[in-house]
């Protein structure tokens, strides 16, 4: 196993904490208008899950970056540019249909993700995502059920539902990028090759979507940018300004 | 008074808990109803005055514990409309009632807020008023609402705690921050005064309540015990006092303060206060907006039942 | 005419500016979304034309505020407590018909008061005064316009526009409050009493609404604590985010 | 070619303008109406990437400067439309085309505009790279094109001397500001590149066009044009070269740069590029939730005009 670069873990840690901040975000933006409130409580339960993850992967991150910051610095001080999450997650709510659709095609690859990272070389890596496993097989589950649900339920929602999944699967592919920072994680044994996954991520896919009566689209076409920070969505700046509003007004100040 | 009226009112009297089957009077099920629906009703609208920073939590773990605490709101919620229920109505029904009007929550919600130290506020003040409530419901005698209650006022007071660690923070913080805290607390004190309702005096429904202890203690009583345990907090937190008129009486041996203006209290139930139009009409979005996800997940049960007839 | 106390001068700059200023910016949210093109060049201009006019009247509060800030420093790093502008113009824009509405409730207001502070003691705001009312009353003429035609076009618009009116006429007392920051613009002959404005207000707003075969809501229920600052809506904060973003985020730069 | 034909080209090689009454060939109607509509619907929509800034500008003046720029904007597009229909089409009709996915406009419009510098970089890259186009079709020989291209070139040099003086701000501003400045030349600069179209060698319809003076210079002609006012601005704001290919050609007197990225070109064109489908949805929901406007002032104006008829 090579020994793993700095700035490559960094990275690394900035993609996964800043997936689970952004959809975190998203989700938590339902609080109070869901569509029953058994789903006002897991949309809550979900978004609160993603936020404790990335205190812990965000926390690895401002150690690992050594300069004497925090969580909570990176999280509400970067601008958009300095995220590193994929687009899928920063693209907005939509429906309460386009939220969950969302939320499994992301579930979908984290779950498979995930216990990779728990078998990984790097103590941290392992055991932040030890604990998020358990919460994401719990995600799937529940957000695949839905999809189904919806999927197989009236002509409407079956609509709405298919319409979802149009507008997302282009973002799907990102999920499975590789580039030099995967390469370092793969060569450090930290992590697998993102592409790697997208035989396990299609069958799972495929599974559900064939359960719930939807079309996978055609195409290999892929929207892309967001875990470099080359090119962010136009959305991804609007949900910042919501959420680092106090600590820029209000720098150096305790919470 | 007949013999089945008699033998309820003896129950109530040695403190044995009314359950579901149960005979009850008819007032006695709709006055229950009303109270824990619109109790049900204020747990599920109360989710978006917090919500309404959720997005703004300055960090993660402030951000964490909001969710936290709006999940248990809908968690409660979910509680009550199950009370509820055992009295006959449908959690539908009472969603229906709600949006045409007919039925209230709780006016606090009412009133916006305006910075983050309202969050603390909220949970200090609104659920700390909250729980001197529930608290006393817990003796209820409604068997489902009092083991609701109980469950309740554990979180409740988590909630209560945490709020006041919030606002802690923003007193003894900046300036801005103690100001923010300031703020807060001058706009939102009278209205929490507002929360335990009118003068036993003016209040309609008081009486028979408490001979059926659906209430337990008097509007009165409950607003004193509130003020009493809130002002050495402020003096502690070190704000100014929000009204004028908090003086200790040391012959009463408790604060006296200022009645809130009760014309504003009105005002506010008639659909006047700051949020009423907004907060119905969020509800009301969230409700039809969800009417296909409603239909949709019904759909699917309904077909997934039938196939496991036909397998049968 | 009593000498003006600068203190209550300057709370009257705020409250005219931060209602142009607030006003200026919600019309500036439709660019790009309005029904017809000539819609969105007009609800540009009226955008442009406000916030042109925010900048004399924040300049002017900024100098007599005396701390050497700018007009700026005024928009742009104040939090929402600070904002004297009535609670009408930080309401949501909802659809065409309430932006609309809202435009006419209060153009309607700014075309009687405008002229009585070109006609006041203070040059400056006289000169102010006299720019906006020019822009002003062609504001007042299109909106007046656009009710009539939509309160008088099909069902549908009507159901709308009363609708809106409905919604938005609680919001209209508060123009014609009155408080000790009033009594020293009188005492001084800056500014009429806001309430001496009120029956022609009636009686102009009762012409257009009649014509657009509108009812005026009954009740005298006016919400109110903007041009105080005691309480806004929960709108103004997420406005003021958005709003405030760079100078929050990058603050002491020249843009 | 017929008599006709030759007349109608003979006016050309003359620049001698066609008019709307003017016989013309159906594929010269055919072409303009696409190329004037789609340079409309440019405009339109070209609305929304920097709107998607009106509500973040960061200073009162920087907002009013943006809130004239999208308002002229606006207006080009009406310009652009009624020229459109002295050939013969409505606006509904060219609106309705766009939406369906059968009319065009133009790529760059697709891509973000993600930090503050971009709104600089738009008029300073964009509307110069319009501009190079705009300029040469004032020659155009369609009369009513060719007179809105005159005013329409006047206010778009405006714009871009505005964009010019916004990114100097920011290359001369803080490294932070710097930095932005850089992010946006960095993305925008093969973009702008490809407003100019494909490579004369692969362009579909140039050379007909170039016949018709519909087109006055080729697209690689007009593409170092624009390199090569562009590069020495660069320079000018101390930013690095956003493609090292840059170099000058002391023998061609030309810079020479590195082409961009056709296949990406090919992608957003069949509505793969970062916005398409936000863009269209956006002028989608701004049409169709306008429905119920167009239609009340329409049935307005009819009990007006009705009325009108009926007093006479």
């Amino acid at each position: 196993m090579a020994e793993v670069d700095n700035t490559a873990l960094l990275q690394f840690l900035l993609r996964t904490g800043d997936n689970t901040l952004i959809l975190g975000h998203r989700v938590s933006e339902w609080c109070g208008h869901a569509p029953i409130l058994e789903e006002d409580i897991a949309l809550a339960n979900t978004a609160l899950d993603l936020i404790g993850q990335t205190q812990l992967w965000l926390g690895y991150a401002a150690e690992v970056q050594g300069m004497g910051k925090s969580a909570d610095d990176l999280a509400f001080l970067r601008d958009v540019w300095d995220f590193r999450n994929v687009l899928l997650v920063e693209l907005p709510n939509g429906d309460f249909g386009q939220t969950l659709m969302r939320q499994f095609l992301f579930d979908a690859w984290h779950s498979i993700m995930l216990p990779r990272l728990a078998k990984g070389t790097d103590e941290r890596v392992r055991e932040i995502a030890q604990k998020a496993v358990k919460e994401v097989s719990y995600h799937v589950e529940r957000s695949a059920d839905t999809v189904v649900g919806l999927g197989d339920g009236t002509e409407e929602s079956h609509a709405r539902m298919q319409a979802a999944l149009d507008y997302l699967y282009p973002y799907v592919g990102e999920l499975f990028e590789s580039d030099e920072v995967d390469a370092a994680m793969v060569d450090a044994g930290i992590a697998p090759d993102p592409a790697s996954l997208r035989d396990e991520y299609d069958a799972l896919v495929g599974r559900v979507m064939e359960k719930a009566t939807l079309t996978v689209p055609d195409g290999s076409f892929a929207h892309k940018g967001g875990r470099t920070g080359r090119m962010h969505t136009e959305h991804l700046g609007h949900l910042v300004s919501s959420m680092q509003w106090l600590q820029r007004a209000y720098p150096g100040s305790e919470w | 008074m007949t013999d089945q009226e008699r033998e309820f009112q003896d129950k109530i009297d040695n403190d044995i808990k009314i359950e579901p089957r149960d005979w009850m009077p008819e007032d006695y099920r709709k006055t229950l109803i009303r109270q824990i629906g619109q109790h049900a009703h204020s747990e599920v609208v109360g989710q978006l005055p917090e919500g309404n920073w959720i997005t703004r939590a300055p960090t993660l773990e402030r951000k964490a514990i909001l969710l936290a605490k709006v999940q248990d709101e809908a968690g409660h919620g979910l509680y009550l409309y199950s009370a509820a229920e055992t009295l006959g109505v449908t959690r539908d029904d009472l969603v229906e009632r709600l949006h045409e009007g007919r039925m209230k929550y709780s006016s606090i919600f009412n009133y916006p807020t305006l910075n983050w130290a309202d969050i603390g506020a909220v949970g200090w003040l609104v659920d700390g008023a909250a729980i001197i409530n529930q608290v006393a419901l817990q003796r209820t005698s409604y068997g489902p609402y009092s083991r609701a209650m109980v469950r309740i006022c554990k979180e409740e007071s988590f909630h209560a705690r945490q709020g006041y660690h919030a606002i802690m923070k923003m007193a003894f913080g900046t300036p801005a921050q103690k100001k923010m805290a300031q703020d807060a607390l001058n706009r939102l004190w009278f209205p929490s005064l507002m929360m335990f309702g009118p003068s036993d005096k003016d209040s309609v429904h008081s009486e028979q309540s408490m001979a059926w202890k659906i209430k337990v203690k008097t509007n009165d009583e409950l607003r004193q015990q509130f003020v009493d345990q809130t002002v050495p907090q402020i003096e502690y937190l070190g704000l100014d006092l929000p009204d004028p008129g908090i003086t200790w009486n040391e012959e009463r041996e408790h604060y006296d303060f200022t009645d809130p203006d009760w014309n504003e209290f009105f005002d506010v139930l008639k659909g006047n206060g700051p949020c009423n139009t907004d907060r119905m009409r969020d509800r009301k979005a969230a409700w039809d907006d969800g009417q296909w996800v409603r239909d949709g997940l019904l759909a699917h049960a309904r077909k997934k039942a039938a196939a496991r007839v036909a397998a049968e």
